[in-house]
C-alpha cells in the first residue's frame, strides 16, 4: 500500500521508451532536480513559518499573522523582500570566496535531502552508505561557514566561523557514534535497509534504553552541528551581532537562513529514519486492529509527522534555553557527550551481538 | 594609559579590537565598550560614553525646582518615579517641608513597583543577553501589569514626571489599590516561573557562577551601588541607611550577597522583587487620608547646598543641589548610580570570555542615559 | 563621630580650615595644597575610615570653581564634605584623588570635561562625554552657546 | 580507598548530569506548557482600535477644552506659557474692544508645539481655569514636522469670560 516506486517506474519506462537514453537520464535528472529544489524552497520557508509560530506560542505572543491567513505566506513575503534587497559588497572583502561560501552552504544542505527516504520507493538516490553519505555532505557546510566568516573581512565573523569550526568538528564526533549506534544494530548503512530493519519496531523500543541514550545524544548533537540554541555561538547574536553572516545581505543572508533550517530537517530525517522507524507506521505489538488502522496513514504522513515531533523539540531547546559559552560547548561534547556516546556504542555493540534487542 | 588604543603597537598580532556598541544588540543603549580581545579572551575593555549626553545639569540651572523634575525621568529612564523623588525630597529638606504621609506612601508604593519593573525588564535582557530569548517576552508580559497601573494614575507609562516637589500632580486613581493588590497577587504566582526558566538552568549557573567577581573593596572604592554593590556584600541600600518617604514603617530586609560573581548580582535583583512585593503588601492597604500636594507658595530653596540620595532600581542616586535662594538651583549636580557602576566594569571583566563580558554587563544592569545625562 | 567631632578631626590635620555652609553634614573647606594629604589621612585613619567618595563634583561660584568632594565610611556610617576653592578661573588645577578612591577618576574626568579643572597625578585624563574638539566647558557659567535656552 | 574515591566521583559526574537534565526539563516545562495552552497577550493593533480604550488619565496630546457652544475658558493669563519647561506653548492674544468699550485682552491663538511636549502636565496643573485638558489621542506620526504644530483655540471660539460679557 501507498507504494511509490511503480509510480517512478514507470517514470522511468514511459522516458526511456520516448527519449534516447541519454536524454532519458538527462530529462529524469532535471526533473528530479527542479522537485527537489522546489520541495527545498517550500519546505525551508514553512520551516521558518513554523519556529516562528511555535517560539510565538510559547512566548504568548501571536507570531506571523498579516500576510494571508494565519500569516502562513509571511517567509514569502520575506523571500521576496530578501530577493529585493540590495547585496552589499564588503570593500577588502574576498570577493571571491565571500560570494561563493553562501553556496556551498546551501548546496551541501540541498544534497544530503537527496537520499532521505521520504515514504516508500519515495528516495532519490538510495545509497548503500547513505548514512555515511549524509554526515559526509551535511558536514561540508562549516567549509561555506568558516569561508563567510574569514572572507568577510569582519572581526565578528571571524570569531564567528572559528568557533562555528571548533563546534561542528567536535560535535560531529557525537552525531557518528551516535548514529553508528543504529548502524550497529540495523547491520547496515542503506537507509532503505535501516527502515526495512525496524518493520517490527523502531529502534528506539527496540534497543533498550542504549538506544534511547544514543537517540539523546544524537538530537544535541545535531542540533549542535545545525548552529542551532542553545548551542547557536557562531551567531550568537548579543555577543557577535550575527557571527559569520554579519555581512551578508539580501538573497545570500536568505541562503544561510534556509541552510539553517534546512539541516534542522535534515539532522530531524535522520534521526527519524535511523530511530523513529522512518516512513513506517506505529505498531503495537499484536495489536492488529490498531496495526491496521495505522496502516492506512500514508507513510509520508508518518515520516513528516515525526520529523516535525523531532523539529518541534529542537525549537523547544531552542525557545528555553541559554546559549554556552565556547569552552562550556567543548567542555559538554569532550566530557560528557563523547564518554557517554563510546561507552553506549560498546553497550550497544553487546546487545547485538547477544542479540539481546528485540 | 596616556596612550589610546590606536596607538599600540600591536606587536603581538593575537591581539585585536573590536567595538562593542554604540549599535550592539547587548548594550542596551549608546554606549561603546572599545575591548581589546585576544582570541576570545577580554583583555582590556575601555568605556566610551557620552552618545546620549543632553546636558541635563545645564538645562536644569534655568528650570525652576519643579520644571527640572521632568528631566530626571530622562536619565534613569526604568526607576522614572525614584529619580523624581529623589529632586523632590531634596527640594522639601532644602525647604524645610514635610509632605502628608498620604503621599509619602503613594511614593513608596509607586517607587516599589518601578524597581519591580525595572527588575523584570532588566531579567528579560539579561536572559536575551545569555541567549536565552524567551524570558524577554515573560519579563514584557508581567512589567506590562505595572505600566497599566502607572499609566491609570499618571497618564504616562515610562517617563511619568508623577512625583513633584510638594507631593504628586495629582491624586491616585480610585482603581489604584485595587489594581496593586490584584498585580502583588498575580506576580507572587509567575515570580517562581523566573525560577523555574532561568535561575535553577544548568546552563545559566553555568554560565553566571564564579564570573565576573567583585570584592567588596572594589565595589566601595568605584562607589558600585545598588543590587551590583550588595552582590559583593557592600550594604549600600539607602532605605536601610537612611530611611525616607514610608520606609520607615514597613519591614523590609536589605538583600546581600557575599559571591559577587554574576550570580551574586543576579541573585539580589530577584530576590528584591519579592521584598518590594512584601513592602508594597505592607502598604497598600493603610494609604492614610490626606492631601495630595502641599499648599506651597513658591516652590524656592534657601541660600545653601543640599545632599539627598535615594535607592533607585540601580543604586544610590544623589541629589546636590546648590542654591542661590532663587526658583532656579545655581548648580544640580546628580550623582547617579550607573556612571559609577559602568566604571567598575574594565576591573572585573578583564581576563574574562567576550561572552562572559556581555554576561557581566547585564548583569550590571546599565542604562545609558543615566551615565550620560 | 558626629558633625563636631569630624570638624575637629579636620581641623587637627589641617589647622586653617574653614567650616562651610552645609547644615546636613561635616563641611571644611581646606586649602588645595594639603586635599591629597588630608584624604588620604581620613582614608586611612582608623578613626574616620572614610573608604566610600560617593559625590565628587565641582561648583562654578562667584570667587572661584569649588570641588566637593562628599565621603562617607561605610564602616562608621559617618559622611564628611571636603571643599577647595580654586580661584584660578582661567587655569583650574588641583590634585586628583583617584588613586585613593577608584570612582574618583571619572567623576573627576567628567569634571575635566564640563568645567576645564585639570587634575595633576590623574591616569588618563580625557574628556568623557564631549568630542575631544569641543570648545569651552558647558557647566561653567561663563558658556555661551547657540543652543542653551535662556529665560 | 582509591576505588571508594573514584566510585563517588563517578556518582558526582552522574549526579551532575542528572540534575543537570532536571534543571532543563523544568525550564522546558514552563515554555511547553505555554505551547499547550496558549495564552496570547499581545494584541492586534490597528484591528482592535475601536476597543482600544486609553485611561482616563492618559497624557495623549494637550488640548483647550471647549464646551458645546465653542466657548474655552482660556483668559490669557500665560501661566502656562511661563511654566512649560520646553516653550511648547505659545499664547498669542490681541486686544479687543469690550461692550463697555475699554480694550480687552483676549486669546488670538493658542499655538501648542506637540514635538516639543514632553508631557511633564505642569500647564495643566498649573492653570486656575481649568482650560486645559490632555486628550485620549495618541497616534502622532506625521510625515511633516510643522503639522505636530497646533493650533488649539477651535477656529471662531471665544473664551466663556468673554460670552458672559456680551
Amino acid at each position: 500500500m501507498y507504494d511509490f516506486a511503480p509510480f517512478i517506474d514507470s517514470y522511468t519506462s514511459y522516458l526511456n521508451a520516448h527519449f534516447s537514453p541519454f536524454w532519458a537520464g538527462l530529462i529524469s535528472m532535471v526533473s528530479l532536480g527542479v522537485a527537489l529544489l522546489l520541495f527545498y524552497a517550500v519546505l525551508g520557508l514553512y520551516l521558518v513559518y513554523a519556529e516562528r509560530k511555535v517560539c510565538a506560542q510559547m512566548q504568548n505572543r501571536m507570531g506571523p499573522n498579516r500576510v494571508g491567513p494565519m500569516g502562513l505566506f509571511q517567509t514569502i513575503a520575506d523571500l521576496i523582500k530578501l530577493l529585493l534587497k540590495e547585496l552589499i559588497y564588503i570593500r577588502n572583502a574576498d570577493s571571491f570566496l565571500f560570494n561563493i561560501a553562501p553556496f556551498i552552504v546551501i548546496v551541501a544542505s540541498i544534497m544530503a535531502i537527496g537520499s532521505i527516504p521520504f515514504a516508500r520507493g519515495l528516495q532519490a538516490v538510495d545509497l548503500n552508505i547513505g548514512v555515511l553519505y549524509i554526515l559526509a555532505i551535511s558536514s561540508m557546510g562549516v567549509i561555506g561557514v568558516l569561508i563567510a566568516g574569514w572572507a568577510s573581512n569582519s572581526k565578528y565573523s571571524v570569531i564567528g566561523a572559528m568557533r562555528s569550526g571548533a563546534q561542528v568538528i567536535s560535535y560531529e564526533l557525537s552525531v557518528g557514534l551516535a548514529l553508528l549506534c543504529a548502524i550497529t544494530f540495523a547491520g547496515s548503512m542503506q537507509l532503505s535497509e535501516i527502515i526495512a530493519s525496524q518493520q517490527d519496531g523502531w529502534w528506539i523500543f527496540k534497543g533498550h534504553i542504549p538506544a534511547f541514550v544514543a537517540f539523546v545524544i544524537y538530537l544535541i548533537a545535531g542540533t549542535a552541528e545545525t548552529n542551532r540554541g542553545p548551542f547557536d555561538l557562531a551567531e550568537a547574536e548579543s555577543e557577535l551581532t550575527a557571527g559569520f553572516h554579519t555581512e551578508y545581505s539580501g538573497i545570500k543572508f536568505a541562503f544561510f537562513f534556509l541552510a539553517e533550517y534546512m539541516n534542522m530537517f535534515v539532522i530531524a530525517a535522520l534521526a527519524t529514519t535511523l530511530f523513529l522507524g522512518g516512513w513506517l507506521p506505529f505498531h503495537l505489538y499484536n495489536f492488529t486492529a490498531f496495526n491496521t488502522v495505522m496502516d492506512y496513514i500514508p507513510p509520508v504522513f508518518w515520516f513528516f509527522g515525526k520529523t516535525a515531533f523531532v523539529i518541534y523539540v529542537m525549537m523547544w531547546f531552542k525557545w528555553t534555553f541559554p546559549r554556552l559559552r565556547i569552552d562550556q560547548l567543548l567542555a559538554l561534547e569532550w566530557k560528557y557527550l563523547l564518554p557517554i556516546s563510546l561507552l553506549n556504542l560498546l553497550l550497544i555493540s553487546f546487545l547485538t551481538l547477544m542479540q539481546w534487542h528485540f | 594609559m596616556e596612550e589610546t588604543l590606536l596607538d599600540i603597537d600591536l606587536k603581538d598580532r593575537e591581539e585585536y579590537i573590536i567595538n562593542m556598541g554604540p549599535q550592539h544588540p547587548s548594550t542596551h543603549g549608546v554606549l561603546r565598550f572599545e575591548t581589546c580581545l585576544q582570541g576570545e579572551m577580554v583583555k582590556y575593555i575601555i568605556p566610551h560614553c557620552g552618545y546620549i549626553h543632553r546636558g541635563i545639569e545645564k538645562m536644569s540651572e534655568s528650570l525652576s525646582y519643579p520644571q527640572l523634575v521632568h528631566l530626571t525621568d530622562r536619565m534613569d529612564y526604568l526607576s522614572a518615579h525614584m529619580n523624581n523623588e529623589a529632586v523632590a525630597l531634596c527640594v522639601e529638606k532644602a525647604m524645610e517641608v514635610e509632605v502628608t504621609d498620604r503621599v509619602k506612601y503613594i511614593r513608596t508604593i509607586l517607587a516599589e513597583l518601578s524597581r519591580i519593573a525595572s527588575h523584570q525588564l532588566w531579567w528579560s535582557a539579561f536572559g536575551m543577553d545569555l541567549g536565552a530569548l524567551t524570558t524577554f517576552f515573560y519579563g514584557l508580559r508581567d512589567r506590562e501589569r505595572i505600566l497599566d497601573i502607572f499609566e491609570e494614575t499618571t497618564g504616562t507609562r515610562l517617563i511619568q514626571t508623577f512625583i513633584t516637589p510638594g507631593g504628586l500632580m495629582n491624586d491616585v486613581h480610585p482603581n489604584f489599590q485595587k489594581r496593586v493588590r490584584e498585580f502583588v497577587t498575580y506576580f507572587r504566582k509567575k515570580l517562581p516561573e523566573y525560577n523555574q526558566l532561568l535561575t535553577g538552568n544548568v546552563i545559566f549557573q553555568e554560565r553566571t557562577k564564579g564570573i565576573g567577581y567583585m570584592s567588596k573593596e572594589v565595589a566601595i572604592s568605584y562607589g558600585v551601588t545598588g543590587p551590583s554593590g550588595r552582590g559583593s556584600g557592600f550594604h549600600c541600600d539607602i532605605r536601610k541607611l537612611a530611611p525616607y518617604s514610608a520606609y520607615p514603617f514597613v519591614k523590609f530586609n536589605e538583600i546581600t550577597a557575599t559571591e559577587g560573581d554574576t550570580f551574586a548580582r543576579y541573585w539580589v535583583r530577584m530576590q528584591e522583587m519579592s521584598e518590594s512585593l512584601d513592602i508594597i503588601d505592607q502598604l497598600v492597604d493603610n494609604i492614610p487620608q490626606g492631601d495630595y500636594m502641599l499648599a506651597l507658595k513658591a516652590i524656592k530653596a534657601p541660600k545653601g547646598e543640599f545632599y539627598h540620595s535615594v535607592e533607585t532600581a540601580r543604586g544610590e542616586l544623589g541629589v546636590f543641589i546648590v542654591s542661590d535662594g532663587g526658583p532656579n538651583p545655581a548648580r544640580i549636580k546628580y550623582r547617579t548610580p550607573n556612571f559609577s557602576n559602568l566604571f567598575v566594569i574594565n576591573k572585573i571583566a578583564a581576563g574574562h570570555k567576550i561572552a562572559d563580558l556581555v554576561a557581566i554587563s547585564g548583569s550590571l544592569d546599565l542604562v545609558i542615559p543615566d551615565i550620560d545625562r | 563621630m558626629n558633625i563636631e567631632q569630624l570638624t575637629a578631626w579636620v581641623t587637627a590635620l589641617v589647622p586653617d580650615q574653614k567650616p562651610g555652609v552645609s547644615k546636613q553634614f561635616a563641611e571644611c573647606i581646606v586649602p588645595a595644597g594639603q586635599l591629597h594629604q588630608l584624604c588620604k589621612d581620613l582614608r586611612d585613619n582608623r578613626n574616620t575610615q572614610m573608604d566610600y567618595l560617593f559625590c565628587e563634583t565641582a561648583v562654578d561660584r562667584k570667587d572661584g570653581f569649588h570641588m566637593v568632594y562628599h565621603m562617607k565610611s561605610t564602616i562608621l556610617q559617618h559622611t564628611l564634605v571636603i571643599r577647595v576653592i580654586l580661584t584660578d578661573k582661567i587655569n583650574p588645577e588641583v590634585v586628583s584623588v583617584s588613586d585613593l578612591w577608584h570612582g574618583a577618576e571619572f567623576f573627576e574626568r567628567e569634571i575635566f570635561d564640563l568645567f576645564g579643572i585639570r587634575f595633576t597625578n590623574h591616569p588618563d585624563l580625557r574628556r568623557l562625554f564631549l568630542e575631544e574638539d569641543w570648545v569651552g566647558y558647558p557647566l561653567r557659567k561663563d558658556y555661551k552657546d547657540s543652543f542653551t535656552l535662556e529665560r | 580507598m582509591a576505588l571508594l574515591t573514584t566510585f563517588r566521583e563517578v556518582g558526582t559526574y552522574f549526579r551532575e548530569i542528572y540534575s543537570g537534565v532536571a534543571s532543563l526539563v523544568r525550564g522546558m516545562r514552563v515554555t511547553g506548557g505555554y505551547f499547550v495552552r496558549p495564552q496570547t497577550v499581545t494584541q492586534r493593533y490597528p484591528e482592535n482600535r475601536k476597543e482600544l480604550k486609553m485611561f482616563d488619565n492618559f497624557k495623549g496630546e494637550l488640548i483647550l477644552v471647549h464646551d458645546e457652544q465653542n466657548h474655552h475658558k482660556c483668559n490669557v493669563c500665560n501661566t502656562c506659557m511661563r511654566k512649560c519647561p520646553n516653550g511648547s506653548i505659545e499664547v498669542i492674544s490681541k486686544k479687543i474692544e469690550g461692550a463697555d468699550g475699554r480694550s480687552k485682552k483676549v486669546l488670538d491663538k493658542y499655538i501648542y508645539h506637540l514635538d516639543m511636549c514632553t508631557f511633564c502636565g505642569i500647564c495643566v496643573s498649573v492653570c486656575d481655569e481649568h482650560a486645559l485638558k490632555f486628550d485620549q489621542e495618541f497616534e502622532h506620526a506625521v510625515f511633516d514636522r510643522s503639522k505636530l504644530v497646533k493650533q488649539l483655540n477651535l477656529p471662531g471660539s471665544i473664551s466663556q469670560k468673554e460670552a458672559n460679557n456680551e
